[in-house]
């Protein structure tokens, strides 16, 4: 069994360890019923593919993985859970879409099955060398090769990587800005409101922080 | 932008290893223009202690978006004198489709850009964020329009998409705003996801991304197992059909475009389809054009079902922005039959009605910014009724636009369903142009009930107070506070614009057309005033916009020659 | 073309739009009390000059030449195919005529007091749209003026009408415009395949006649066109809107909805279902007649618990339409030409009834028959008029109506002998409610509000003398106008014989055979054709006009019996 | 010999199809958005195995584009989460109720 699936060689076994750690941060991802666990989870999964791409030669793009995803992006993910402090479960069995939750599994378990079929029996055929690019393994690394690449056959796409950085920027700025007035009146819109003197005009961060706790034992 | 370019110069320079690739600058400049556009605005306005004026902003915006047109006509003529041809690599492609998409864009920014100068003037919100977004966002839609890599597809179409579920969640007065960014935002991202692993199966199997080679390898092998290929074209297809609307995953669409500011609806509606579809044309017919026979049918199907949804459930929409998401499906269906027939005439009709529709869809939103009124809240049908005894240009302009939606005879609507069916018929699809053509004929159901609303003598008086009871008194305090705040903000500012619309619209033509739409704006605000004192005074940014795209509604749909050879000629996808 | 020179048709669509931007501009130029006498004579000028073009047209009409004439053929839209047609032959004629002569008695019989101008406008606009329709030759231009018909209309109603008019010219809008609908997505169906065919995309009828199509693709075009006609027309289960729509109308407004625009759905049924899909069209006549005949009876019945006369007359309309649908789907020359002859003399008849209508509301308030008791005795001139109309109506021999429906009986009979004894009743239940009616309104002794009734001005006695004439004219010497429509039936009958495979019963195919010799349908063909055209005609009209002696046809050797 | 490609392709399709499900079945937005991060994840590990068995560096500069878009879309998500949750007291998405699909 262990020679079936090729474990007595050091790759394998790596292949199969970090395997396991990228679905079980899946499963995290997916099942858990606080947000800040998701997020843990989520930085397992993170880690156990950057050493999948490491086991892959794509070392530059290992290390810039961890520290996008994991010292970037789920920082920011727990940073925002933990400002909003909405970490409080969310109830799995209680599902107002109940159709949607039975046939989303169905789909994607069928889905997920036509890929592994084809990836079974058609042997992934994969583009022939003949069309592609720059080879890896050039002199100076893959930091060299990479950085030729978008400077090179990349360099158009690498360039409007800065509009996008641009409205994300405009963006959070636009979001983060307070609304210019109390809200006018979408009120007999919502009722719920109504009852939340405190929703209607925002007070200052720090009363909000104050109030939040009573919120919550209201809520829950 | 050039910096980075030439610092790169400056390293192969130095090194003298580096191969940088030839960069024609006309193939990218309405791009530039656009983003750098943006970033001017931006920085001005950072600059200064108080914040910039939105007249100011929204001139510097139409000036942007001129000068992208203009250039995107430059491109035209280089592209009819010297063909179809790439740049940088092969990542761009500068071609009739290209060009199109170029103008496409520009002008929706620029229509768009007048109608957001009244919604931020009527709400009273200040700075330029709202017009930098409208800007980049084009640039972004210009990006995919210009594509020839799918890279760089789904590069814009992240630049496009991302600024516009900021602008979704713009107004941040109404929940249904935020919301409407939220839901945007999740579904979006959820198909960019999806999309990008459909690039990675395509990239595995072709070992490209490139579009034409793309083809070229697909023209020079033939796959044995072509399930890698087909796998990733399917995840292309949802990608795309989450993008433009497609039925299934049209979910999104009614929430995204009820909760939106309204201006913003518009550009979506215009700009997010055309980008969404161009790439959709340039991935399918022209990339994908050998797995046509596998491809088609689904997309049969596809078209199917968003033609007939759309019509049959905007029937009983009871909110005109709901209504108007579901007509927007609809048309989204009559698209995909141009690239159902896979011919290069079908493009060329696709093209064409996403050009004429951009310009109709913005004019119709415009007349319901207009009619929404402060807060943008008054979009149940019942905000229409008697709209032509109290805005009778307004009344007319909706008018015309909707009946242009409905595809009636001399109007730019009609030869946009006329091609896309004669495309489809002649490509053998004569089943599905059946289908289309009934559910344009339900479609009318919808467009007609709104014109007639708009036409009916408004409801004796208990009647009318009765739906606007809530208004009045939930909101005399607050409408009081307003006009403490700013008193009397919007009249002397729809007077104040008249000015600057006019000088940025430039060429000769347009601007006779901005001086009599200002003329036409200038008498109703008089007329209206008076009669009644709830309605405010029409806007000149918006009256501009729908002025405009009424115009070119009726103008094109009777002198049908000129952008339907635009279009005709528009084709020029570049083939291995 | 060895046409005359003068583009009558391109002058018989433009001079009411003329005449309707006259009438706008005209009366701002003097003083607010003179506005409406300005407007007015501005109008009946444009209309009668309207009419004086449309009666030299037909001076100039070569009598016994089934084609178009007067053709004007401009390249429009060629991107599109959409050409500027125009042309009119013996079926569209008196229609045109029609539509001419009860225009300006519409305006001058009921001069509206508010806003005189814009209403005469309106007026205008819908005259041209009318004219347009009956003469366009490309389906898109039909389709064009078919659809504006509809705004003047509908601003005619909700903005001069009585009673609840917003509501019912809302759902007269709805109703017609959704049919129109679908004969657009018919129109554009049918270019499209012939776009197939030929790799010629046009709009033209006379190009797209000769597109082949499949039975089953007939049928679902026919059901296309026909719902857009039978909505407008309107045919038997299509009316609703009808009768509100007559109701709440002004007077004017009355007559040209009920006189002329009601006969654009007939006409659209004869010049382009016939033309077009005669297999689908063979096939539905059953379907069809069955409806014509459930109209007639329906109508008339309906008609008969009726108390307010124009509601009466409404159901009445229907009825008379159904007569006419009747003919139409008979596809037999007799029955052909009776309907399209009854077209034009039910918009005589309806346009003189309504007029009187309108003049016993301005007088009573009040069309309420029950109420209006003993009209008779106080206004004799205004009962008279009445009687002829109404005997015309109901069908009396001697007067118009009687050539026209029994035309369409024997003609049906011919080949389809049941729906015409069933229809037969018709004839006499018309007879029945109109009387009934009749008695009511102006029998009895006079209320004393009805004794105060003030006759017929010298205005109204002369707007009612041409109808009055032209009634009995048609009824005693229809020859004049057989003449010219029995040609273009005659071939347009052929024609549904010769793609069908069906041959209408020898006796009603009288002298076809020598008119279709001549050429047929194209205006090339028919000019070529030149003299003998005459001479083949002349058997023609010979025979059809002199309707009365015909006796009953031998059994007829095919017939399509149900 | 090395691992082969299709076992992390085969990873990649689960990962990919794990996080499909969490974004259709969750009701969290934070935790929809983290579902959307591990399909591009399950992207980026596709995109790194083509490029070793194509030997090409493009999926590596492939991945390097994935991870910007990532980025920018994460600072927009958040943001807007954070600008709603400053109308509304919680970010579970079926208390939206203002407008129902």
């Amino acid at each position: 069994m262990g020679a079936l699936l090729g474990v007595t060689r050091v790759d394998f076994a790596v292949f199969w360890v970090c395997a396991v750690i990228v679905v079980a941060g899946g499963v995290g991802v997916v099942l858990s019923r606080q947000p800040v666990y998701a997020a843990l989870s989520l930085v397992l999964t993170m880690f156990g593919i950057a050493v999948l791409f490491v086991a892959q030669d794509a070392n530059f793009l290992a290390a810039v993985q961890v520290i996008v995803y994991a010292g970037a992006i789920v920082v920011l993910f727990l940073f925002v859970i933990m400002f909003l402090g909405v970490d409080r479960r969310e109830d799995l069995r209680v599902e107002p879409l109940r159709s949607q939750r039975v046939l989303a599994p169905v789909l994607v378990a069928m889905a997920l099955a036509v890929v592994l079929l084809l990836g079974a029996t058609a042997h992934w055929a994969v583009g022939a060398p003949e069309v592609v690019g720059p080879a890896r393994g050039q002199p100076g690394g893959d930091v060299a090769a990479l950085g030729r690449a978008v400077f090179t056959d990349y360099l158009w796409p690498f360039e409007i990587t800065a509009g996008l950085l641009i409205i994300a920027v405009v963006g959070a700025v636009v979001l983060a800005r307070r609304p210019p007035r109390p809200e006018p009146d979408d009120t007999p819109e919502q009722p719920e409101e109504l009852t939340q003197p405190a929703g209607i005009l925002p007070p200052s961060p720090e009363s909000r922080e104050e109030s939040e706790p009573s919120e919550e034992e209201v809520v829950s | 932008m050039s910096v980075a370019v030439r610092a790169a110069v400056a390293l192969a320079v130095t090194t003298g290893r580096l191969r940088l690739p030839h960069i024609d600058y006309l193939s990218i400049l309405p791009v530039m223009v656009m983003v750098g556009g943006g970033v001017v605005i931006l920085v001005w306005s950072s600059l200064l202690r108080r914040p910039l004026d939105v007249a100011w902003v929204s001139s510097l915006t139409v000036l942007t978006a001129t000068a992208a047109l203009v250039l995107s006509l430059f491109q035209w003529d280089s592209v009819l004198t010297s063909g179809a041809h790439t740049h940088i690599d092969g990542a761009v492609v500068m071609d009739g489709a290209s060009v199109l998409i170029g103008v496409l864009v520009s002008s929706a920014v620029l229509l768009t850009a007048m109608v957001g100068d009244s919604f931020l003037k009527r709400e009273g919100v200040e700075g330029p964020e709202l017009h930098v977004l409208l800007l980049v966002s084009g640039a972004g839609a210009m990006i995919m329009g210009s594509a020839n890599d799918l890279i760089v597809i789904f590069l814009g179409l992240e630049i496009l998409s991302i600024a516009l579920y900021v602008l979704a969640a713009f107004d941040a007065r109404r929940a249904k705003s935020g919301e409407a960014g939220l839901k945007y935002f999740v579904l979006g991202g959820f198909s960019s996801a999806i999309f990008v692993y459909g690039i990675a199966l395509v990239y595995g199997a072709t070992g490209t991304t490139n579009l034409p080679e793309i083809a070229a390898y697909l023209a020079r092998n033939v796959l044995l197992h072509d399930g890698l290929l087909l796998a990733g074209l399917g995840l292309l297809l949802v990608g795309f059909g989450f993008k433009v609307a497609l039925v299934p995953f049209h979910l999104w669409t009614p929430d995204v475009y009820e909760g939106s500011p309204t201006p913003v609806t518009g550009f979506m509606a215009a700009v997010a389809k055309a980008g969404g579809f161009i790439a959709f044309l340039r991935v399918f017919a022209s990339s994908f054009h050998l797995l046509a026979p596998d491809w088609r049918p689904p997309i049969w199907v596809l078209a199917c079902v968003t033609l007939l949804l759309g019509a049959v459930v905007a029937l009983w929409q009871q909110d005109v922005k709901r209504m108007l998401a579901y007509s927007s499906i609809n048309h989204a269906g009559f698209v995909l039959l141009g690239l159902q027939a896979a011919t290069s005439r079908g493009v060329s009709a696709a093209l064409y009605y996403l050009f004429v529709y951009s310009v109709m869809v913005i004019g119709t939103f415009a007349v319901v910014t207009v009619v929404g009124g402060r807060g943008d809240r008054r979009h149940g049908l019942e905000a229409y009724r008697g709209l032509a005894a109290r805005q009778p240009l307004l009344a007319g302009a909706l008018t015309v636009l909707l009946l242009a939606q409905a595809g009636v005879p001399f109007t730019t609507g009609f030869v946009a369903k006329l091609e896309v069916i004669r495309a489809a018929a002649s490509a053998g699809s004569t089943d599905l142009a059946v289908v289309a053509m009934g559910s344009a004929a339900i479609a009318a159901f919808f467009y007609l009930r709104v014109v007639l609303l708009c036409y009916q003598p408004a409801r004796p008086v208990e009647g009318t107070s009765a739906p606007e009871a809530p208004q009045a008194l939930g909101g005399p305090t607050l409408a009081l506070a307003d006009l403490g705040a700013e008193p009397s903000s919007s009249l002397p500012g729809s007077v104040a614009l008249a000015a600057p619309v006019p000088e940025g619209l430039g060429a000769g033509q347009a601007g006779t057309l901005a001086a009599v739409a200002v003329a036409e704006a200038e008498a109703p605000t008089v007329a209206a005033g008076g009669a009644e004192d709830e309605t405010d005074p029409l806007p000149a940014g918006a009256v501009t916009t729908i002025v405009l795209s009424v115009l070119f509604t009726v103008l094109f749909g009777i002198w049908v020659e000129p952008v339907a050879s635009f279009a005709a000629h528009a084709t020029l996808l570049v083939r291995p | 073309m060895s046409q005359p020179v003068f583009p009558f048709l391109t002058t018989l669509v433009f001079l009411p739009v003329g005449g309707a931007v006259a009438a706008m501009a005209a009366p701002r130029l003097v003083q607010p009390a003179h506005r409406r006498p300005v407007a007015i004579l501005v109008g009946a000028l444009a209309m009668t000059a309207t009419l004086a073009v449309a009666l030299a047209m037909a001076v100039e009409f070569r009598v016994g030449d089934s084609g178009y004439q007067f053709v004007s053929a401009h390249e429009w839209i060629p991107a599109l195919g959409i050409s500027w047609q125009l042309g009119v032959d013996g079926i569209s004629l008196f229609l045109v005529l029609m539509a001419a002569v009860l225009f300006p008695l519409a305006l001058l019989g009921a001069r509206e007091s508010e806003r005189a101008p814009s209403y005469v406008a309106w007026l205008l606009l819908l005259e041209a749209a009318c004219l347009g329709s009956f003469v366009a030759l490309d389906l898109v231009l039909f389709f064009l003026f078919f659809e504006i018909t509809l705004v003047p209309a509908y601003f005619v109603i909700a903005g001069w009408g009585t009673g609840r008019r917003a509501a019912a010219a809302t759902k007269f809008f709805l109703y017609t415009f959704l049919g129109s609908a679908f004969l657009l997505v018919g129109i554009v169906a049918v270019a499209v395949i012939h776009d197939q065919q030929t790799g010629r995309f046009t709009f033209d009828l006379l190009a797209l006649e000769h597109t082949r199509l499949g039975l089953s693709t007939q049928v679902l075009l026919f059901l296309a066109f026909t719902a857009a006609f039978a909505v407008k027309a309107p045919i038997f289960p299509f009316h609703t809107w009808s009768p509100d729509a007559y109701g709440s109308s002004p007077t004017g407004g009355a007559v040209a909805l009920a006189a002329v625009m009601a006969k654009l759905g007939t006409y659209g049924v004869i010049r382009f279902d016939l033309t077009l899909f005669p297999r689908a069209v063979v096939d539905a006549a059953p379907v069809l007649l069955s409806l014509g005949v459930a109209g007639i009876l329906y109508g008339a019945i309906v008609a008969a618990v009726q108390r307010d006369l124009k509601r009466i007359l409404a159901y009445s309309s229907l009825a008379h339409i159904g007569f006419i649908v009747l003919g139409l789907f008979a596809l037999s020359t007799e029955a052909v030409t009776g309907g399209v002859l009854q077209m034009v003399n039910h918009g005589l008849v309806t346009a003189a009834l309504f007029l009187l209508v309108g003049w016993v509301w301005e007088r009573r308030g009040t069309v309420d028959a029950g109420r209006l008791r003993g009209l008779q005795r106080s206004a004799p001139v205004l009962a008279g008029f009445f009687t002829l109309a109404m005997m015309a109506s109901i069908g009396l021999p001697g007067l118009n109506s009687f050539v026209g429906e029994f035309l369409v009986l024997s003609g049906t009979f011919l080949t389809h002998r049941w729906w015409a004894v069933v229809a037969t009743f018709g004839v006499v239940l018309a007879a029945v409610y109109l009387l009934w009616a009749f008695q009511r309104a102006f029998h009895h002794r006079p209320t004393p509000e009805t004794s105060q009734t003030k006759d017929l001005r010298w205005g109204e006695i002369a707007v009612m003398v041409p109808l009055a004439g032209l009634i009995v004219f048609l009824g005693v010497y229809p020859k004049p106008v057989l003449d010219r429509i029995t040609p273009s039936v005659e071939a347009l009958v052929h024609q549904v014989d010769q793609a069908t495979g069906r041959h209408q019963p020898a006796v009603a195919n009288g002298g076809v055979a020598a008119v279709t010799a001549a050429g047929r349908r194209t205006p090339a063909a028919a000019s070529t054709a030149g003299v003998p055209v005459v001479t083949a005609a002349a058997l023609g009209p010979a025979r059809a006009g002199g309707p009365l002696d015909l006796a009953l046809p031998p059994f007829p050797e095919q017939r399509r019996l149900p | 010999m090395s691992v082969p490609g299709s076992w992390y392709l085969a990873l990649s399709a689960v990962l990919f199809a794990m996080g499909a499900l969490g974004v259709l079945v969750r009701r969290n937005v934070l935790i929809m958005f983290m579902c959307v991060e591990l399909m591009l994840n399950a992207a980026n590990l596709a995109f790194v195995t083509f490029a070793r068995m194509l030997d090409d560096i493009g999926g590596e500069v492939l991945v390097f584009f994935v991870l910007v878009v990532a980025a920018a879309e994460v600072v927009v998500g958040l943001g807007i989460v954070v600008a709603i949750y400053r109308r509304r007291r919680s970010v579970v998405a079926d208390d939206l109720r203002a407008m129902r699909g």
